[in-house]
């Protein structure tokens, strides 16, 4: 034993079957683990594993030329304990032996209840015709930004020459009401932020930087990139903030409401250090709060503040972790400017976060979507804003739900990540990505070829499109813009009365 | 038509695999375990993937126009054929390796038994078994249209 | 209970005017313009300056400025770059130079909050104080304030390179001076408190980069835990000697007086100040 | 009669110019000469030929049908008595005459034989050069027990390593201090000295033959020494001449060996030479001087053919290059070996067993490199070399055995690899 | 369909606040206080503002002046306050209170003023008037539906509604029809509730007014402790608390705003813990008895009462305070640029540290204060 180590308790979790007749001794699982889990014994000329290090990130699996490998949840546990459960005690152990914060990645694990799958939609028989998706016309495309109340025109006698005289603000078209979620250079790797870079530009809609800023040489992508000025201020200077479609304000973040972030100083490599613009190696401390913005008065002063800074050019966005008072917190972020207003749920994702915040702080998206919906057309304001919703969409129905609820489009990370190759392992917080998406590794990260990577994106929003269709089709809409906010097509099943209060909706068959 | 195998090292995540592949396309039953489980004969993979973490890098044979391993072979095993490609007789080879002396590539392989190796484009394949086998498309065959420098 | 609710207003934007309807207020000679800001919302204001600027002017007067915003902000000119010299007579409003991309700023009157918020580059004077959170995620150019600064003055402060901003205050800071500081250099004058000490607390918590230079009496407790004081070498001594120079021409000050004062510097003890407090 | 081209030679450099001609120009009427009855064969085979290790077949270098194929007129045990450079004809032994637009000479070289008391025309003594010869070689060796070598070079070690793995007992005599001294340094001499007496074989060295004794056959040598040591067949592999008769008396300028330019030209119109004949440029050294190396007379030959067809081309790269094997050692050199106790040039090297890297550099430049044992990927050395790459950055790796394009900083490697590799497609610079 | 109303329980919001007092005691009109309000607008949204002013009602200025709110116009409401009123005070005058009604704001309920006197009965002639007219003002608050008394201080009074401040100062005249020493503002930027004109501040129990900027977001830990001493939050706002904190640590605890501030906005451990030991002694012992106080959170108030104002924020400063002096006249503002754009000229102009309070008292009751700050001090 070391001086100052403790000797672990911790159980494996995973275990690791090799099929020896399969083994050809090729040794990909040993190069294909940043984890170190395989080597090779050359005094037996056998593969060897070590199980306590495996995240079951699968990438040896499906790297063997002979799926000679299966990597399985360890099948060991403790006495069966309905409080005592094995993930607690082996939190606990992993505390009592580190005093540390737990940290963890990706979005909440925990049980909660999906709505979305408590939640039916509706589809035309007999009273009115469903819609032929593939041959019809079917509209996916959506504009986010503030609206005005009415439109002033001017006539000139002829209805062909008419004049808009309302002073409209700005607004960002998107081909498909599916947007990248904020993953920063940084956060994930360079290719996996260029392929979303590359397939919101193909696909015609829009990424989200993160607040790690964005390299010059992607900033031909600027026009599909909505481009964060977060609390940490990383990369944000001028030209930043003018080359980008969207800014937003980044308050939180679904999985970790009310935390700051911190991007150890051993990921700020060279490239990200030029990106965020500090020096190679420094912890990139991103604050809690904005340290400009205390108040809700403060927050309007900063939309202000970008909005000068881009000339009223741009629409900015809030974004904030759906908590228990989101509705009114929306409602004051519409009147304090922002334009777009995101709301990011419990089972929103994350790079890193504390364990028992990721778990146990924030709301569901669905209810906090639903009621903030309600709450600004209750205050007649709906219109001065769209509304982002993100936090564990899961599928295209996830989607068309959340507009139904009233959303204007919807944010996707998770589900993109796992486009590229995440298998969820939650290993983001330790920099070792074997799919090359959450790592600074250069070794690592060049494991995603982000052409490989956008076409798997690409193929994910066109297929999500295309389901979208054939469930507006399927209700007799032909244009998203009737669904959004048509609750009518929605019902509940399983729910208790006061959440489908919450979610202004029917129970089924009612 | 000029073919090879253009790597990409930037997304090179050597794996290797395509050496495995390789040898699994200049085996007898052309599957994988076989291959290496029972039909271990001295095949050896004819692109190597050089390694210097972070950086990895597969070298592969060119197949230069004026190839210097041909020119420099005294045996006339090393040949170009029809389509451009340059192979090797392992019939005629005396193993001086005048070849691995003179390819500017390290391109020519020498196996554990000495014998020499170099790639054949999978000639009796359809596919380059390498680049098809690339998990993350590292590898390209590219054709030029364009021939050699003396049209 | 029925909410009386008041519809929509855009607190920052109903009633604006047109620079139409304005731009008689600018008073264009030459190169210089001259704006009376009486009564103009920060909007208007800043449009106005706008159009001064794209009309030929490279310095702007603004006279009766009471309290509008982001004063500079709107002055982002790519190509070409163009380099604005403004001048204000009155108390700006918060965000002064805001994201400011390398002009000048110069204030005859007291700054308040977010002096100089996520500036680029360029520089910005204040004859007088300033609030809270001046130079806030600065990244390079100079503020040179002559009086105090309120809290959290040069919180997140960073640095890159070449792009090194600098901070010099003539009298003293409140509490959280130096909060999070990830680069630049700031420097603390301390010269309105004669022979008291600063009351400054938690100066420099959080602290990960960059160097503080403080003027006058500070005790070990008025520190946050991420910095350390170290003694200060020959490029310390000219880095102050160039930014007080400077400071003193620009308000009067006698250089050699201050640079004879008691400094401290004060450094961050890591650039990692919280990498162990995680369990992987 | 009369061709468009006339190629006097047969081997490397005849061949590599008669392919480059029929890249460029399959019409024009092509006739080779050679003195030896064999169609095109490989002389660099003749020790693994006597070794058994191939057959006769596998000694041509090129199929049967390829005088067919690249539609080539082959004169073949046709002795060329000389060139007529004015009236751009060949003159053979027969009288006939080959008319000529454009001639190359490929003549090749002939054994050195060092001046000996009693040596004539024995039965049992070989030189070991030609097709020929090996087949005599061969023969003779069957019935006899013991053999001395004279020369410790390359070809000398090759026959003796081959007569001593046939079972006879070999004595190599070398006048110098250390075998292949004019290729190798100290240190693999000594390598490759050991490989021998391991192998049985007696080396001799600082030592020659001043006399041998026997009328029809050899029964002794006797060494400069004194020493005599009865032998059943003395081969002489000292070396090889330029063999330039057919110029002799012409205007074509001669040194040691043909003079010809860069596009291998001699100093004639329409009259090319290359291979051990000729003296080319070497470009490390930086003069010009005779290189009987097969891939040098190879690409000689095809730099004369494109010439001689209207294609400019010149023989850009040429050096002392060699990879050679005893008894499974292998070794690959090029350029320049330092000449011992040579001190103005920086000698990187390093050894593991018998694993022996090392190379030579001069401002930077590698100016020859010696590889001995492990010899995988020696060509990327002889590329830098060619490339004349300042390595002083990198110079260290370039003695690793694992030396390989990852070594090179990334300046120079995409460089070197060219369009082969695709960089850039992550992010763009 | 179901329909079941979860109120929010409190207010967030942000705001703008300008205070001023003429320390000799001159009264003047509300024109400075508007002015420097619209200076501010962007700080709120429209959707709240309101003043108090100490010192307007001189004829009636020892009844105490009751504002009541009648939220949706009720005359039910009225009539049961009204009711209500005759058998608990008695009432010397009542009136509605005039308002401008070109003025542009957005539903406005109906104000009545109503001037008192307590009539004491039974065992609440135990109370002293003071905390007979809060116990009265709760049970109004509470138990009549939509009637909200918004002011109930002697010779002072708050008026507040739905609009940016100027909107409200023209809607209730402020600028023609009232003089006052004591000015107190608050332009309002509601999250959690809509804009309602019972939530616009000022808030007031007696003649104690309170202005808050920021959140407190220790709001369910104050609120429950007051409950425990009879004051019940019914105005949907976190501000509220600090009215009755106030109230129930200064009037009726009889502490001077230099201690209440060290409660509000204690000092934190790590300083106590270098402090001498009497002083650690005393603030270990502040804020282990009074706890439930402590306001946690992001704030700036402005309380004002008869005879002083004072301005605090929290103890880390997260929103903004100001203090300017010119004369007899002491400003308090959230931004300079207000005080500067009613007195262009100062004397004086600074931003204390957290926690600490500036205070503007009567020139004549000053040093009496001051004793008696003292003296709890040094008894401590």
């Amino acid at each position: 034993m070391l001086e100052g180590e403790i000797h672990s308790h911790l159980l494996p979790d995973f275990i690791i079957e090799r099929r020896e007749d399969r083994c050809i001794r090729c040794r990909v699982c040993e190069r294909q683990c940043g984890f170190n889990v395989h080597w090779y014994d050359e005094e037996t000329d056998s593969m060897k594993e070590d199980e306590m290090k495996c995240v079951g990130c699968q990438r040896c699996v499906v790297m063997c030329p002979t799926k000679a490998l299966i990597v399985k949840p360890y099948p060991g546990d403790y006495r069966a304990n309905a409080n005592w459960t094995k993930e607690r005690i082996l939190d606990l152990k992993k505390q009592a032996e580190t005093g540390g914060v737990l940290l963890t990645g990706t979005g909440n694990d925990k049980p909660f209840r999906i709505y979305w799958d408590h939640i039916v939609l509706n589809a035309s028989q007999v009273t009115n015709p469903s819609i032929d998706p593939l041959r019809e016309p079917m509209e996916l495309r959506t504009f986010l930004g503030r609206k005005p109340d009415k439109l002033e025109i001017e006539f000139n006698g002829d209805l062909d020459d008419v004049e808009i005289k309302t002073e409209l603000s700005p607004n960002v078209m998107i081909e498909t009401p599916i947007v990248f979620s904020a993953m920063s250079y940084g956060a994930i790797s360079y290719q996996a932020f260029k392929a979303l870079a590359m397939a919101a530009n193909e696909y015609g809609t829009l990424f989200n930087t993160g607040e790690g800023g964005l390299p010059r040489e992607l900033r031909k992508y600027g026009k599909n990139a909505i481009v964060q000025c977060a609390s940490g201020r990383f990369g944000v200077d001028p030209e930043y903030l003018n080359c980008a479609a969207v800014i937003e304000i980044k308050i939180g973040q679904g999985a970790k409401p009310g935390i700051g972030g911190h991007l150890p100083g051993e990921k700020v490599t060279e490239p990200i250090s030029i990106t965020r613009m500090i020096p190679e190696g420094t912890d990139a401390l991103s604050p809690a709060p904005q340290h400009d913005i205390y108040s809700i008065e403060d927050l309007s002063m900063l939309i202000y503040a970008l909005k000068e800074a881009t000339d009223y050019e741009k629409p900015v966005c809030v974004k904030i972790a759906a908590v228990h008072n989101a509705a009114a917190i929306a409602s004051g972020m519409v009147r304090a400017g922002a334009d777009i207003i995101a709301l990011d749920g419990l089972r929103g994702g994350t790079g890193a976060a504390p364990k028992i915040i990721r778990d146990n702080v924030g709301i569901p998206i669905e209810m906090a979507l639903a009621s903030v919906d309600q709450r600004l057309r209750e205050e007649g304001i709906r219109n001065k804003a769209s509304i982002l919703v993100a936090g564990g969409f899961r599928c295209s129905a996830d989607i068309v739900k959340a507009i139904a609820l009233g959303a204007d489009a919807v944010y996707i990370g998770t589900a993109a990540l796992v486009a590229m190759g995440c298998t969820l392992c939650q290993k983001c917080h330790t920099g070792i990505c074997n799919w090359g998406i959450c790592t600074q590794d250069p070794n690592l990260a060049k494991r995603l070829n982000p052409e490989i990577a956008k076409k798997r994106l690409v193929n994910l929003l066109r297929a999500w499109s295309l389901e979208i269709k054939e469930m507006l089709g399927g209700m007799g809409i032909n244009a998203i813009e009737s669904l959004r906010g048509n609750r009518e097509h929605l019902r509940g099943v399983g729910l208790e009365d006061w959440e489908l209060e919450v979610l202004g909706i029917k129970g089924a068959g009612e | 038509m000029m073919r090879r195998v253009v790597a990409k090292p930037e997304v090179c995540v050597g794996c290797h695999l395509c050496e495995i592949w390789c040898v699994v396309a200049h085996s007898t039953s052309k599957d994988v375990i076989k291959a290496f489980l029972y039909e271990r004969d001295g095949n050896h993979p004819r692109i190597t993937v050089e390694e210097n973490l972070p950086e990895t890098l597969a070298i592969n044979c060119r197949h230069c126009d004026e190839p210097e391993c041909m020119a420099s072979c005294i045996s006339g095993a090393i040949y170009k054929d029809e389509e451009g490609r340059v192979l090797h007789n392992p019939e005629k080879c005396v193993k001086c390796y005048s070849c691995v002396m003179s390819c500017p590539y390290g391109a020519i392989v020498i196996s554990e038994n000495g014998d020499i190796f170099k790639c054949d484009l999978c000639k009796d394949l359809e596919y380059p078994y390498c680049v098809r086998f690339c998990p993350n498309d590292a590898l390209e065959l590219v054709e030029d249209s364009e021939k050699g420098v003396l049209g | 209970m029925r909410y009386s609710i008041g519809g929509f207003r855009d607190l920052f934007l109903e009633g604006v005017r047109s620079v139409k309807e304005l731009k008689h207020r600018v008073v264009l000679e030459g190169e210089v313009a001259e704006v009376d800001a009486k009564g103009l919302s920060h909007k208007e204001l800043n449009d106005l300056t706008r159009y001064a600027v794209i009309q030929g002017a490279k310095k702007v007067i603004m006279k009766n400025v009471f309290g509008q915003r982001y004063i500079g902000t709107r002055l982002y000119f790519p190509n070409p770059k163009k380099k604005i010299e403004i001048e204000i007579h009155g108390f700006p409003g918060n965000d002064l130079g805001a994201f400011l991309d390398g002009h000048k700023v110069i204030v005859y009157g007291n700054a308040q909050d977010g002096v100089g918020n996520t500036m680029d580059d360029g520089e910005i004077i204040v004859h007088g104080r300033a609030g809270d959170v001046v130079a806030m995620s600065m990244r390079g150019g100079r503020i040179l304030i002559r009086d105090d600064v309120g809290y959290r003055t040069a919180i997140h402060m960073k640095e890159y390179k070449e792009k090194v901003p600098v901070l010099v205050i003539g009298g003293t800071a409140q509490d959280f001076f130096g909060e999070y500081m990830a680069g630049g250099r700031v420097i603390l004058l301390g010269l309105n408190l004669g022979n008291k000490p600063h009351r400054a607390r938690y100066i420099g918590t959080g602290m990960h980069g960059g160097i503080m230079y403080i003027r006058g009496k500070v005790e070990q407790w008025q520190l946050g835990k991420e910095v350390g004081m170290v003694d200060m070498d020959e490029g310390d001594w000219k880095l102050l000697e160039k930014h007080i120079t400077d400071f003193s021409n620009e308000f009067g000050f006698n250089a050699d007086e201050i640079l004879g004062g008691k400094f401290l510097k004060l450094k961050p003890v890591t650039k990692r100040p919280y990498g162990k407090i995680y369990a992987y | 009669m009369k061709y468009d081209y006339v190629i006097i030679g047969n081997s490397a450099g005849g061949i590599g110019c008669a392919e480059a001609i029929r890249e460029v120009d399959r019409e024009s009427s092509l006739a080779i000469i050679s003195a030896e009855k064999y169609r095109t064969y490989s002389r660099a085979l003749i020790p693994y030929y006597l070794d058994g290790r191939i057959d006769e077949e596998k000694m041509y270098y090129r199929p049967e049908d390829f005088y067919e194929k690249i539609d080539a007129e082959a004169h073949l045990g046709v002795k060329v008595e000389r060139v007529n450079v004015d009236s751009k004809e060949v003159e053979l032994e027969s009288g006939e005459k080959l008319g000529f637009n454009k001639l190359l000479i490929a003549t090749g070289g002939k054994p050195f034989i060092p001046p000996m008391e009693g040596l004539k025309n024995q039965k049992n003594a070989f030189t070991f050069l030609s097709f020929d010869d090996v087949l005599r070689v061969k023969e003779a060796c069957e019935n006899s027990d013991k053999v001395v070598v004279l020369g410790g070079g390359i070809i000398g070690l090759m026959v003796a390593e081959v007569l001593s793995r046939k079972g006879l007992e070999v004595k190599v005599v070398e006048l110098l201090e250390r075998v292949l001294a004019p290729v190798v340094d100290e240190t693999v001499s000594r390598i490759v000295q050991r490989k021998f007496e391991e192998n049985g074989v007696e080396m001799i060295l600082g030592d020659t033959i001043s006399k041998v004794s026997g009328e029809e056959e050899i029964q002794s040598v006797t060494l400069r020494s004194g020493r005599k040591i009865e032998t059943d067949m003395l081969v002489i592999a000292v070396g090889v001449i330029p063999n330039v008769d057919v110029v002799k008396g012409t205007s074509i300028k001669i040194n040691r060996g043909i003079v010809v330019n860069r596009k291998m030209e001699t100093s004639a119109k329409d009259i090319y030479a290359c291979g051990d004949c000729a003296e080319v440029y070497d470009s490390i050294l930086g003069s010009y001087r005779v290189l009987p190396l097969w891939p040098i007379a190879y690409s000689g030959g095809r730099v004369a053919g494109f010439n001689m067809c209207g294609v400019e081309r010149e023989l850009i790269f040429a050096t002392a290059m060699n990879a050679m094997h005893f008894f499974d050692y292998y070794i690959i050199t090029g350029g320049l070996n330092l000449r011992d106790g040579e001190r103005d040039f920086e000698v990187i090297s390093e050894i593991e067993g018998e694993n022996y890297r090392k190379v030579v550099l001069k401002d930077g430049e590698i100016l020859g490199f010696i590889v001995g044992g492990e010899v995988r990927r020696a060509g990327i050395l002889m590329k830098l070399m060619r490339e004349k790459l300042n390595v002083s950055s990198f110079k260290e790796s370039l003695v690793k055995s694992s030396f390989g394009f990852l070594d090179i900083p990334k300046e120079f490697r995409w460089e070197l690899l060219g369009d082969k590799v695709k960089i850039g497609v992550v992010r763009e610079v | 369909m179901r329909r079941r109303v979860v109120l929010p329980d409190k207010d967030h919001h942000a705001c703008g606040l300008f205070g001023v007092m003429d320390r000799s005691g001159k009264r003047f009109s509300g024109e400075m206080v508007v002015k420097a309000m619209k200076n501010m607008r962007v700080r709120g949204n429209g959707l709240g503002a309101g003043f108090a002013a100490y010192g307007i009602y001189p004829e009636y200025k020892d009844y105490y002046a009751l504002h009541v709110m009648y939220q949706d116009w009720d005359e039910e409401a009225k009539r049961e306050v009204d009711r209500f009123l005759d058998l608990n005070f008695d009432v010397v005058h009542t009136e509605e209170i005039p308002v401008n009604l070109e003025a542009r704001v957005s539903d406005p309920p109906l104000f009545w003023r109503y001037f008192v006197a307590p009539s004491k009965k039974g065992d609440e002639k135990k109370l002293s008037d003071d905390d007979y007219v809060v116990k009265k003002v709760m049970e109004i608050n509470t138990g009549i539906k939509n009637a909200y008394v918004i002011s109930s201080g002697k010779d002072m009074g708050v008026f507040k509604g739905v609009g940016f401040p100027e909107e409200i100062a023209e809607y209730f005249m402020l600028e023609s029809e009232y003089k006052g020493y004591i000015w107190v503002a608050h332009s309002r930027f509601p999250t959690n509730t809509p804009g309602w004109w019972g939530g616009a501040h000022p808030f007031c129990i007696l003649d104690w007014t309170v202005v808050h900027n920021g959140e407190i977001s220790s709001y369910g830990t104050n609120k429950r402790y007051l409950e425990m001493y009879g004051y019940y939050c019914t105005l949907l706002t976190d501000t509220e608390v600090m009215a009755y904190a106030v109230d129930l640590l200064m009037r009726k605890q009889g502490l001077p705003i230099e201690i209440v501030s060290k409660i509000f906005a204690s000092p934190m451990w790590d300083h106590i813990d270098i402090m001498d030991e009497k002083k650690k002694k005393f603030y270990t012992t502040l804020r282990m008895v009074y706890a439930p106080l402590l306001i946690n959170g992001p704030w700036t108030i402005i309380v004002a009462r008869h005879g002083e104002m004072f301005g605090i924020t929290d103890r880390i400063r997260l929103r903004p305070i100001t203090s300017g002096e010119k004369g007899d006249i002491l400003f308090i503002s959230s931004e300079e640029s207000a005080i500067r754009a009613v007195s262009p000229e100062l004397d004086s102009v600074f931003t204390p540290m957290g926690g600490e309070p500036v205070i503007g008292r009567l020139k004549k009751e000053e040093k009496k204060i001051e004793e008696k700050v003292s003296e709890v001090i040094e008894g401590a």
